[in-house]
């Protein structure tokens, strides 16, 4: 699997995502600074965490405006895959590749932990390796991580499985609706979630469960 | 010339900002306070005489950048 | 130009006499601009006028320093051609008049400390005091600073690992924030300060200059009146996006071979820098404030020399690399400029619309800089061991113990600090010392921040002692090896003899347990006229320290693993209630002696305990330090969530003196009856104090002849007080 | 009564956030943007009828809690 990681000014979980990617995948992904107007070729793109643009404004706001964000757009709707984390999921509904908004956290603060998750769906290219329902540990560090979407549109998302990662039962960090960690686009390539599974790939970090989003990953897409 | 754009919270949005803010008055004692909504204002300084340009600009920076219409609306307020 | 009156020196925090070595050092009356450099470069933040001649005590050289005081931090050598960099600093003033921002400022500032020299920030900590809690700042402050602390902190993207909160009136009007930052580099490519030879270009990096925090650095020394908050000058406001860019520009500046110094402007910005860098380097510097970028229309020659926006840095680079350098920081899309030139005058020569405003000799600004050796008051420690009423419920008072403000859980705090990005937190808060591992290796630092200030307040020596005997402890409990030292002196007024007692008797005990812990300060900050109305704070000298792990798969956490193993108590314990948590919490008074600490034990017993872990015979240890055995104990448990059979052993068969006493150098393992059986003979063969308390096991903590109490109650106690004491939080206000 | 508070840094204090703003505007193409200042707007319900008194009330409420007067400035606007 080929993979790149964009780089926004004041990304800084490029890195993180950049060492998972080279653990799984034994290969070292791309970075493509922001301004780059074309991808490498490559199987998946993944946006990373952090504070692009200090997050001022909104979190991901001014990061969707950059170059690099109309390639990534092109690579999605070739159906490439796509994956945001966290600072990275923002961007995406910023740029509405994914719909809805992250919010401020419904306590206003950042926080960062260890949250359970419960993967409610297999049926993608990120979770296949998972069970349904299986129970997985992935660490939180947000501001802005309250997802907001109308009623309508959580319906949708619901209703045809796209709702990958939820919050467990009164685990939820930061008020999301229908505790909602993960989302994926229409096509099923674009994955956006606020947890980190690049962070939970070591044992000595508290966890492997982030493993097997990239093993998914490595098994469709190589 | 300069704009002042006003970007709010859209009705039915909910705003843990403005409810905490709510919350944290009445807690203060001002009992009178009822709903409350947080939003942000913009100050831009444009070097642009026109008013009809200015606005039509200042509405395609709210629309690409400055708001996510998704949940936020805009206002906007001109002054020579 | 303003003329200057006695008024206006007095204004600047000189001294009369101060103001006549000015004029002597120039053989004429300084101008305006010159009385503000002079005032800012002569300020107890910036010349240790009170301290240099003490800290000169300090042990600072080892075979792994590579760098000690003096520079923006210091350097140690961890093997591999890997270097590490760290340094603490405060931001306690600043921090009460606007915590968010006070906070945030000091972090950005210890950073950029950090990678002025050339490392990757990877770890920060923090040292916090706060007034009681029942005072009505002290919920607010509180707020402020821990999200300004991660405001600042998350948005680089260093993982905050750790560090310590205490609450006490003696800092009702007063906080302390000490922000610590570790970074690594390559041991050859470390970036000094020293602007050498004449004819370099000077050049300025990072944000454009406006009037913030002008007098910060004199506002930092002088004392506080209940008149200040109305006379505070322009708050700095920190933007961590631009320190972000900052840092990524100058690490790839840094891989070219075009600086020859660098330096970040921190208190007193452009003077400071430009001076401190002249002086290092033995020679002038020339700046031209017309190039200066600036973010307000008509600044004055004054208020350029004595801002401190953040954000900024002063290199000095070899001639003809400005336009590769400035390539860089237009890509990072920062501001970058050639002020100035360096000279061979060993003058500051200062221009600005087209004239000269300041041309003093550098070397009046730093070598005759004042040193006072001022005068002190030895005053008799406190002695003795307080009463208690031995009646009183061991459980109960462990319960109540560990939901105190200065006991209960820290997690309100931590949880709001990014501390797993970077994705090398081997070991997260809520342990004895942090674990970052060195990315990409197998080795790890060790990071933690210690104090007791009642141990300081009760005797300045030996608080200061246990300070650093403590960041050794922590730092061995985890299974690294202690290497060296960074010290945050925060104390009150040194023109009271009383209080530059405490200020000395504090180094002096730095110094003593320094030096027989092989254990070096390489960089270090003082923080003086901490007093409101005249009330001084608690002595603090915090100590920062950093350890090496070879291997970081042998390494030790706090947490019970398994049922059924043995407890074993490492120390001598003989039942020290002076100055107690104990004595503090459930007697309700602040009494005693402080615990003396016997260094030479303190390493026999650290060193062995360390080998256990590095032979990985041990993966179970917790040092003993506020609340004695049975803390630690109930601190291991609640980690692990598996409870623990305890009695009383050894010749202290006293149960509260026993479980509650606070006597130094002591760890608490856990090992499996056979390997614990082997450890308690070896440990009696070398000489070393050691007793089997109990074994793991159940869902309490059960205490013979005493009475138990469930880990879940335990959990609610410990747990509790923070959140519940912060949920009356006024909302935190951010865009 | 409603009550609008505009609450802006004042002037001189760094304002990193304007600054990103009016950065990201350049680069969209939006050359006639000159400075930019952000803030925050707190629309407020009360249930107060009389003005003067919905002043003085709201005034406190930004000397306490809703400006932080060490960095900030605050404007009062009230509707009926
Ligand atoms: N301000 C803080 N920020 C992050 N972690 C903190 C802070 N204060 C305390 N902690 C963490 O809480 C734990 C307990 O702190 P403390 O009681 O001071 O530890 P010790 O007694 O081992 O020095 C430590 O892991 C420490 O790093
Ligand atoms: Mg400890």
């Amino acid at each position: 699997m080929k993979s790149a990681v964009v780089v926004f000014p004041a990304s800084n979980c490029d890195r993180d995502a950049a060492t998972a990617l080279e653990q799984m995948t034994g290969s070292k992904p791309h970075m493509v600074w922001h301004q780059e107007k074309d991808l490498p070729d490559v199987d998946l793109v993944v946006l990373p965490g952090g504070f692009s643009y200090g997050d001022y404004l909104r979190c991901g706001a001014m990061a969707s405006q950059s170059a690099i964000m109309r390639a990534v757009k092109e690579h999605a709707e070739k159906g490439g895959a796509v994956l945001g984390i966290c600072n990275g999921f923002q961007v995406l509904t910023e740029t509405h590749l994914l719909p809805g908004a992250l919010m401020r956290n419904a306590d206003l603060k950042f926080v960062c932990r260890p949250v359970g998750l419960e993967v409610n769906e297999t049926q993608s290219v990120y979770t296949r390796k998972y069970s349904h329902g299986e129970r997985v540990v992935f660490p939180v560090a947000h501001g802005d991580g309250n997802y907001f979407a109308d009623d309508e549109t959580l319906n949708r998302l619901e209703g045809e499985g796209r709702v990958v990662f939820r919050y467990a039962e009164g685990d939820n960090p930061n008020g999301s609706a229908r505790n909602i960690a993960g989302i994926l686009n229409e096509k099923r390539n674009v994955l956006g979630l606020m947890p980190h599974p690049e962070r939970v790939v070591d044992p000595l970090l508290g966890g492997t469960d982030g493993r097997k989003l990239f093993e998914s990953l490595i098994e469709t897409l190589s | 010339m300069k704009a002042r754009v006003f970007v709010t919270l859209k009705n039915g949005v909910l705003d843990p900002q403005g409810k905490a803010i709510g919350h944290a008055l009445n807690g203060l004692g001002f009992g009178a306070v009822g709903d409350v909504r947080a939003g942000k204002v913009i100050d831009l300084e444009l070097h642009e005489s026109n008013a009809e340009k200015a606005r039509a600009s200042v509405k395609e920076m709210c629309e690409k950048l400055l708001a996510n219409t998704v949940i936020e609306k805009y206002e906007i307020e001109l002054k020579a | 130009m303003t003329q200057i009156t006695p008024d206006i020196v007095r204004e600047h925090g000189l001294s009369e006499e101060e103001y006549a070595r000015i004029i002597r050092l120039m053989n004429r009356e300084p101008n305006f601009v010159e009385l503000g450099i002079f005032s800012v470069m002569w300020s107890e933040h910036c010349s240790y006028k009170s301290t240099r001649f003490h800290l000169r005590k300090l042990p600072t050289k080892a075979p792994w320093v590579l760098q000690g005081p003096g520079e923006n931090a210091g350097v140690i050598d961890i093997g591999d051609g890997d270097a590490c960099i760290f340094k603490m600093e405060s931001h306690n003033h600043p921090s009460f008049i606007e915590p968010y921002q006070g906070a945030a400022t000091g972090v950005g500032g210890i950073m950029r400390d950090v990678f002025t020299m050339g490392a990757r920030p990877v770890a920060m900590m923090n040292a916090l005091r706060f007034g009681e809690p029942s005072h009505p700042k002290t919920r607010h402050l509180v707020s402020g600073v821990v999200s300004g602390i991660g405001g600042y902190g998350n948005c680089m993207g260093v993982p905050t690992v750790g560090g310590e909160v205490n609450f006490h009136r003696s800092y009702n009007g007063n906080i302390l924030v000490n922000a610590m930052c570790v970074g690594l580099a390559r041991a050859d490519n470390i970036f000094l300060s020293a602007a050498k030879g004449a004819g370099n270009p000077v050049v300025y990096i990072g944000s454009k200059t406006g009037r913030d925090g002008i007098h910060g650095a004199t506002m930092a020394s002088a004392e506080f009146d209940d008149a200040s908050e109305e006379k505070r000058p322009t708050v700095q406001v920190g933007d961590p996006f631009t320190e972000k860019l900052l840092l990524e520009a100058c690490l790839e500046l840094m891989a070219t071979d075009a600086i020859i110094a660098i330096q970040d402007m921190g208190a007193a910005g452009l003077t400071s820098s430009s001076a401190e860098m002249g002086d290092k380097g033995g020679s002038g510097i020339e700046l031209d404030l017309d190039k200066v970028p600036q973010r307000e229309a008509n600044m004055t020659a004054y208020e350029m020399m004595l801002s401190e926006s953040q954000e900024r840095m002063l290199a000095v680079l070899k001639p003809g690399r400005e336009a590769e350098a400035e390539r860089i920081f237009k890509k990072w899309e920062l501001d970058f400029a050639v002020i100035g030139i360096t000279t061979d005058t060993k003058r500051l020569v200062i221009k600005h619309h087209g004239g000269v405003v300041a041309d003093l000799p550098i070397t009046a600004l730093s070598d005759e800089a004042p040193v006072y050796e001022r005068a002190y008051e030895t005053q008799r420690p406190k002695s003795g061991q307080p009463k208690f009423d031995a009646k009183k419920s061991v459980t109960d008072s462990l319960v109540k113990i560990l939901s105190s403000p200065d006991m209960c859980s820290r997690r309100w705090v931590w949880e709001q600090y990014d501390y797993t990005v970077m994705a090398d937190t081997a070991q997260q808060p809520g342990g004895d010392a942090a674990v970052v591992r060195v990315h990409g290796t197998n080795k790890a630092l060790a990071i933690t921040t210690d104090v007791s200030p009642r141990y300081c307040k009760a005797d300045p020596f030996e608080g200061a002692k246990q300070a650093v005997a403590e960041a050794w402890r922590n730092i061995t409990a985890v299974g690294a090896r202690p290497l060296a030292v960074t010290d945050n002196l925060n104390f009150g007024n040194p023109q009271k003899p009383e209080i530059m007692w405490q200020i000395v008797a504090g180094i002096d005990g730095i110094g003593a347990a320094c030096c027989a812990l092989d254990f070096p300060v390489i960089s270090g900050n003082c923080s003086l006229y901490n007093e409101t109305n005249g009330e001084g704070i608690h002595p603090t000298p915090a100590i920062g320290a950093v350890g090496l792990m070879a291997n970081v798969h042998r390494m030790a956490t706090v947490a019970f693993k398994r049922p059924g193993d043995a407890i074993i108590l490492i120390g001598e314990t003989r039942g020290h209630l002076g100055q107690s948590i104990y004595v503090r919490e459930i007697e309700g008074r602040e009494e005693g002696a402080a615990p003396p600490v016997d260094l030479a034990a303190e390493k026999k017993n650290g060193d062995f305990v360390r080998k256990l872990i590095e032979d990985g015979r041990i993966d179970t240890a917790h040092d003993v330090s506020d609340g004695g055995v049975l803390v630690a104990l109930a601190e291991m448990a609640l980690a692990g969530n598996i409870g623990a059979e305890v009695g009383v052993a050894g010749e202290t068969p006293e149960a509260i003196p026993f479980f509650y006493g606070e006597d130094q150098g002591r760890y608490l393992l856990a090992a499996p009856p056979d390997v614990a059986d082997k450890i308690d003979q070896e440990a009696e063969k070398s000489g070393i104090v050691v007793a089997l308390l109990g074994k793991t096991g159940g869902d309490k903590i059960a205490i013979a002849r005493e009475g138990e109490v469930l880990l879940s109650k335990l959990r609610k106690a410990h747990e509790g007080w923070f959140p519940a004491y912060m949920s009356g939080e006024e909302v935190p206000l951010t865009n």
